[in-house]
């Protein structure tokens, strides 16, 4: 078959710490997202709230989800899901974005 | 049989003439290819045909002739995109001085208000020459303004303000469709645009047709009394609110550091969802009156707050003029 | 290609699908498979995501003050019963990997409990923005928290209500469904159905409970955590 | 040609089993398809029914035949059932099923039991929706747009979209079935650059069906929401904005017109190539644009809302994008005509059809480029230059390419041949009878004559009537194909296993193909479309 060279791909044994270290990490980081809110930073507020959860998302996807040790072809698909996202959100907004711009200078 | 048949809409407005330009190079860059690609189907067609070519020759492809069909379609492509927008520019930029028809789209009708009051049912009068400009809304569905003859259309939406203006160049009577599907009687919702001399229109205009009720932006500053604006938004800088002389059409600096243009939109928006922009400097307690203004009023509101912007005020002066920039006939 | 020689071969070949050469092949097409589907998910989700960004950005204000009605400690009571199941599902894959059924089955159920947890806390929520008429629809009704800022409309915090109902709700279902998945390998657990070179299904539904969790990582800051201050 | 005599009928995955529990379980690919190819076939005569209706009322200006009401619904149940019942799943469901598992040497589909799923589901939608059609109809438009749906339509809306909502999932499942199959199953040596360039373009279709159908899936169910409780999120009386539904049907419903013809563009390349007896002129550039053509058609979609009252700048920013894409579509073009180059071709059925595709496709996609340019959509946007484009994509496209395959496979899937006059009279038919229908409406539309009228000005009388005219020439066209395919089943030539002595894997087994397609797993060694080396003489049918 084309793409049968990595044997094992699915199944890689993480240790059981490893899992429990992810654990410890993501609970921390909702604490902190949750203390974070209650201080006002202004924008920052939503942009630490994002970033937060990035992080936590990357680490369930890379270790509970084992994408650090899966097939490049699921890597592309799990790009390709957060590069159409990413496609529906930003055009969409184009259009949000831009509709107060003036047609032309000096109006 | 061929007064039955007319093959091509009737040209109205100034910018039929630009529209029918790029139609007709459409016409010709798609006649071109069309031809090329069915002249080249059927003479590979008949020349290499079984019975007299019974070995093909392999060929794999050709790297030049795939850029060459790459790059000459990109190229002709950009071409059009640039005239194309280009017109569209035009089309989304009312000149200043139009003359402002006010529409209401519903199922399944259009009600027209001019400024000075008049209003009209499914039929539209417009002066020959005169940049018109509309500003419509919708109380239901989505309407579409379509006039063939000007090559013009947009959406009527509800619950906001879209525009389009034209510039019509020739007195007769022409379609107007709503072209965007909305509902049982979506193909009944057509009209006539009337385009007539401006001595024409001048006696059509005092021959009170409509019944007209003073001004729109007269019946809008009564509103403003009624509503309670005024108690706010007062003709010097003491007020809770800011003085809205001479808004209309200025940049309006916000309290997030955005500055946006004071469009009818805008005035439209600072209405009915007054939070949504907040003017720097002012806090945000202008009430929303969404629900309360009906389209037609809101309407007569907004075309007061326009008229502000002339030095002196139309609606002020109370004295239901015509506009003033009639005498400027193209 | 040549099987492995391992005890539990007879297992694996009953599983083996008649139109897949090996297991190995078979494994990979299922895990495949699976992330496809996540990555429609996402999608689906993203319609919902593409709504509340645009509206968030017309009605800031209004999103405010609907988060503000969220109850923070229960939202994030649950983010953390949801990473416990979490920890618990990406455990039990592992025993089933390591052939070790008992402890897997004991995981999972584990992993029921946490789900159903997550449920229950959310009815909880759920029950309290019903009799707030926290609900869109005819009955919703909301007073603007603060008189001095009137000019949020009601309205638009029932738009803010409509996401987060359609977006939490959305969510619990896929919660429902992971549950009843995760049930359905207990049974099969029990009855010795996976083993080393067999637990596909094991492996997809961690996949699928993992993702449920990442949606809602994503939902709490952006439904609960919009802002403490007051018309930000 | 009397050569294939078949002495003992093989078995095959038609006679191995009989009854109608072995049908409506089965796993088999091959079955699965002719399951979809039976449920197709009924959906686009009912949709052709409404259409005629449509047309029969077009030929008075009055709206004289049917009420107004009954006028929307048709149109509205013309359009669903054609693109969501019938030319959706066409190619991908019915041809790309029975062949992909076979061009890639597979047994099956990588997870066959989903893919019966698929079958179910698209039953289970079509029967909502035909439910709802059937208990009061829809009176929508295919477009769904909002606040009508939500608010001001009285029919059954929420049915409607409650059956394309199921169907999306059978669209979502069968296109992850062809992704996994296409990565998963290919036989030894089949790599990516030996791969048919159908495989290709159904893989392209498979990301836009994975990709974008969720959207209208959620789309949609926030329309049933929105009826059902009010919720407002489309709903401008409570600041709810109506273009973000547009915003959200058209991502998913803009790359589903390239889903549409995407597979059919992957048919046209094998007959080419076939009848042409050559290898595809640019294979490599016919099979990255399949996939640009699915990545770009992800970017374009507000160019169906230029005058909806979007942004200038966004206008710009799809319009633009618009052109770009179609690029790729002009490359296979070209590619298809320079594959007839020095070739030796041939008339079957199946190529005449693909001369039909290339051409109508040029013309449809060629007009697509004037509603691209903004300032031409502004005047014809909701027209009939509109329909009239569409129509020719297709109908002219997607429809001609599914006769195409159809008749081009016939053969692989029943074991025999149809009759090749009336055939070459029927793709006649649909040619003439075609342009007539579709030709008015491009002058009919610039001349301003809106879509979904039921009445209609007087002077646009003539061309109306020239439409209706030829629509019932295409069906004439389309009803032949019917009968004469029918009596092929008993009365057709056998086919043997390679009639068209084309390459390609699929006809390397026997026709009908056995239910484990192959007796032994090929290992493929040679490029795709390797006409050099398959011997001339074979060939059995045709001239
Ligand atoms: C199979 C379906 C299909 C296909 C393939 C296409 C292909 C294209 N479509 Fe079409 N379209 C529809 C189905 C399809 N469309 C439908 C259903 C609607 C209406 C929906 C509704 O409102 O109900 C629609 C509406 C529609 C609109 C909106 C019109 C409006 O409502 O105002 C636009 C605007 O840009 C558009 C553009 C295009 C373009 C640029 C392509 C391109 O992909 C075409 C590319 C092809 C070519 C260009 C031809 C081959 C090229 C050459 C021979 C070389 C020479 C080329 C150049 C010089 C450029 N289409
Ligand atoms: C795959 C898609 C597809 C296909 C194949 C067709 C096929 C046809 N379409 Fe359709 N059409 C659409 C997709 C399609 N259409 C869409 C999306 C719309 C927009 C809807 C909307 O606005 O919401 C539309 C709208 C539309 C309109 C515009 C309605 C309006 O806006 O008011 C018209 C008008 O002429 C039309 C005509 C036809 C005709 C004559 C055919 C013919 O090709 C059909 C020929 C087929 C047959 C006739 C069936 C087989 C023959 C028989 C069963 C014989 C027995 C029957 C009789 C002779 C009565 N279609
Ligand atoms: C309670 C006081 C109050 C009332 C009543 C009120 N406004 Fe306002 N208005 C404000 C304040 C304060 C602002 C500036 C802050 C903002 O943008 O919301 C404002 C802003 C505006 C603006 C935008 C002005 C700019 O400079 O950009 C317009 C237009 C406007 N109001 C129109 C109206 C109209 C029309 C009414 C009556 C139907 C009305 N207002 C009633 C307080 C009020
Ligand atoms: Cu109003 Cu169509
Ligand atoms: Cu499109």
């Amino acid at each position: 078959m084309a793409e049968h060279k990595e044997t094992g791909s699915v199944g890689h044994i993480a240790p059981a710490k490893l899992y429990v270290a992810i654990w410890a990490i993501l609970t921390a980081l909702t604490l902190t997202t949750v203390l974070v809110s209650l201080v006002d930073i202004g924008p920052m507020n939503v942009v630490v709230a994002l970033v937060i959860a990035t992080i936590k998302g990357t680490l369930v996807v890379l270790f509970f989800m084992h994408l650090r040790y899966s097939p490049k072809l699921t890597m592309a698909t799990v790009v390709a899901a957060m590069f159409w996202l990413f496609l529906l959100l930003s055009l969409t907004m184009t259009d949000y974005l831009t509709r107060a711009w003036p047609t032309y200078p000096g109006h | 049989m061929w007064k039955n048949l007319p093959l091509f809409p009737e040209r109205a407005s100034a910018l039929a003439w630009q529209v029918d330009g790029l139609y007709f190079l459409l016409i010709a860059v798609s006649a071109f290819f069309t031809l090329l690609i069915f002249a080249a189907i059927f003479y590979f067609a008949v020349k290499y045909r079984r019975s007299v070519h019974p070995h093909a020759v392999q060929i794999e492809g050709s790297l030049p002739l795939e850029l060459a069909w790459t790059l000459i379609p990109l190229g002709i492509c950009m071409i059009l995109f640039a005239w194309g927008s280009l017109i569209y520019f035009q089309e989304a930029r009312p000149p200043k001085d139009a003359m402002e028809v006010y529409v209401v789209a519903k199922q399944w009708m259009w009600k027209f208000e001019y400024e000075d009051g008049q209003r009209d049912l499914n039929q539209l009068h417009v002066p020959v020459g005169r940049d018109v400009k509309m500003i419509m809304s919708s109380q239901d569905a989505i309407h579409s303004f379509f006039v063939p003859a000007f090559r013009i259309k947009a959406d009527v939406l509800p619950g906001r303000f879209t525009t389009t203006w034209f510039r019509p160049t020739k007195v007769g009577t022409y379609h107007l469709f709503c072209s965007q599907y909305c509902g049982t009687n979506h193909s009944a919702m057509i009209g006539q645009v009337i385009v007539m001399d401006p001595t024409d229109y001048q006696a059509w205009m005092s021959g009170g047709a409509g019944g007209s009720t003073g001004t729109l932006a007269a019946n809008g500053q009564q509103l403003f009394q009624q509503l309670g604006c005024a108690t706010c938004h007062r003709s010097d800088t003491q007020g809770r609110g800011p003085n809205l002389v001479g808004l209309s059409g200025k940049p309006v600096l916000l309290d997030d550091g955005r500055t946006v243009i004071a469009d009818e939109n805008y005035i439209r928006e600072s209405i009915l969802n007054p939070g949504a922009k907040i003017v720097s400097g002012f806090k945000p307690i202008m009430p929303t009156f969404q629900g309360q203004v009906s389209e037609e009023n809101l309407m007569a509101l907004v075309a007061y707050v326009k008229s502000l912007a002339q030095t002196q005020p139309k609606g002020e002066a109370g004295d239901g003029s015509s506009a003033p920039n009639t005498s400027k006939l193209q | 290609m040549a099987t492995s020689d391992i005890g539990d071969i007879q297992v694996a070949e009953r599983a083996l699908q008649h139109h897949f050469a090996d297991m190995e092949q078979q494994r990979d097409t299922a895990s495949f498979g699976m992330w496809m589907f996540l990555l429609t998910e996402i999608m689906f989700f993203g319609g919902l995501f593409c709504a509340y960004l645009v509206y968030r950005a017309s009605y800031y204000h209004a999103f405010v003050e609907g988060s503000q009605k969220m109850n923070i400690t229960l939202g994030a009571t649950n983010t953390a019963v949801l990473i416990c199941s979490s920890l618990t599902m990406a455990l039990g894959v592992r025993a089933a990997q390591m052939g070790k059924p008992k402890l897997m089955v004991i995981l999972l159920l584990i992993t029921i409990v946490f789900g159903f947890g997550f449920l229950g806390i959310k009815a909880v929520e759920y029950h309290e923005h019903w009799v707030n008429h926290e609900f869109p629809g005819p009955s919703f009704h909301f007073e603007t928290g603060d008189p001095a800022h009137p000019a949020t409309d009601p309205q638009h915090t029932e738009i803010y209500f409509s996401l987060y109902w359609a977006m939490t709700g959305l969510h619990a279902l896929h919660m429902v469904i992971g549950i009843g998945l995760v049930a359905w390998l207990v049974i099969a657990g029990l009855m010795g159905a996976y083993t080393p070179h067999y637990y596909n299904p094991v492996e997809n539904v961690g996949l699928y409970w993992h993702f449920v969790d990442l949606v809602w990582i994503y939902l709490f800051p952006m439904l609960y955590l919009i802002s403490k201050k007051h018309g930000g | 040609m009397a050569t294939a005599v078949q002495t003992v009928e093989r078995e095959n995955y038609l006679n191995s089993n009989y009854g109608i529990k072995s049908w409506l379980l089965t796993t088999d690919h091959k079955r699965i398809a002719v399951l979809y190819l039976i449920s197709i076939t009924a959906m686009f005569w009912l949709g052709g029914f409404f259409a005629m209706m449509i047309r029969l009322e077009l030929l008075t200006p009055a709206g004289d035949l049917v009420s107004s009401d009954t006028y929307n619904k048709l149109f509205t149940m013309h359009g669903i059932i054609m693109v969501f019942f019938f030319l959706i799943p066409a190619v991908p469901a019915v041809i790309g099923n029975f062949v992909v598992p076979l061009m890639v040497g597979a047994k099956d589909m990588a997870f066959p039991r989903v893919n019966l799923l698929s079958w179910y589901l698209y039953m289970a939608g079509a029967i909502t929706a035909l439910t709802a059609m059937v208990t009061g109809g829809v009176d929508t438009g295919w477009t769904f747009y909002t606040p009508f749906s939500t608010t001001y339509s009285n029919t059954h809306v929420i049915g409607a979209a409650i059956g394309i909502f199921i169907a999306g999932f059978s669209s979502i499942l069968t296109g992850l079935n062809f992704i996994v199959t296409i990565h998963r199953m290919r036989a030894p040596g089949l790599t990516w650059r030996r791969l048919p360039l159908f495989c290709w373009s159904n893989y392209a279709a498979a990301i836009i069906m994975v990709l974008g159908t969720p959207v209208i899936a959620i789309t949609l169910l926030l329309v049933a929401l929105e009826r059902a409780f009010h919720i407002g999120i489309f709903d401008p009386r409570l600041g709810g904005d109506p273009i973000l539904f547009q915003h959200l049907f058209w991502f998913y419903s803009h790359p589903a017109v390239y889903l549409m013809i995407l597979p059919g563009m992957g048919v046209i390349s094998e007959i080419v190539a076939c009848f042409s007896r050559k290898r595809v002129f640019g294979y490599e550039f016919v099979a990255l644009a399949s996939i640009a053509i699915a990545v770009f058609g992800f970017l374009v979609w507000a160019h169906h809302m230029f005058v909806a009252g979007i942004s200038v700048y966004a206008a710009l920013v799809f319009s633009l994008l618009s052109y770009l894409v179609a690029i790729p579509s002009a490359v296979k073009v070209f590619n298809w005509t320079a594959t007839m180059y020095k070739g030796s071709i041939s008339y079957n059925t199946p190529m005449l059809y693909a001369f039909g595709f290339i051409g109508l496709f040029t013309v449809g996609g060629l007009t697509g480029i004037f509603l691209a340019s903004l300032g031409i959509d502004v005047h014809v946007h909701d027209t009939y230059f509109v329909i009239a484009h569409f129509h020719y994509v297709m109908v002219g496209g997607g429809v001609m390419a599914y006769m195409a395959g159809l008749h081009f496979w016939w053969p692989k899937m029943t074991g025999k041949m149809y009759p090749e006059a009336w055939a070459k009279l029927s793709a006649l038919l649909v040619f003439v009878g075609f342009n007539t229908t579709f030709f008015p409406q491009f002058i009919l539309g610039y001349m301003g004559s809106p879509r979904r009228y039921h009445a209609y000005p007087p002077e646009f009388q003539v061309l109306n009537v020239l439409s209706t005219a030829g629509a019932s020439i295409l069906a004439v066209g389309y009803v032949l194909p019917m009968i004469y395919f029918v009596w092929s089943l008993r009365y057709g030539k056998d086919a043997g296993p390679n009639p068209w002595n084309a390459t390609g894997l699929e006809w390397m087994t026997s026709s009908p193909p056995p239910t484990h397609n192959f007796d032994e797993t090929p290992v493929v060694t040679w490029e795709a479309y390797d006409y050099e080396h398959q011997p001339q003489e074979e060939i059995t049918v045709g001239h």
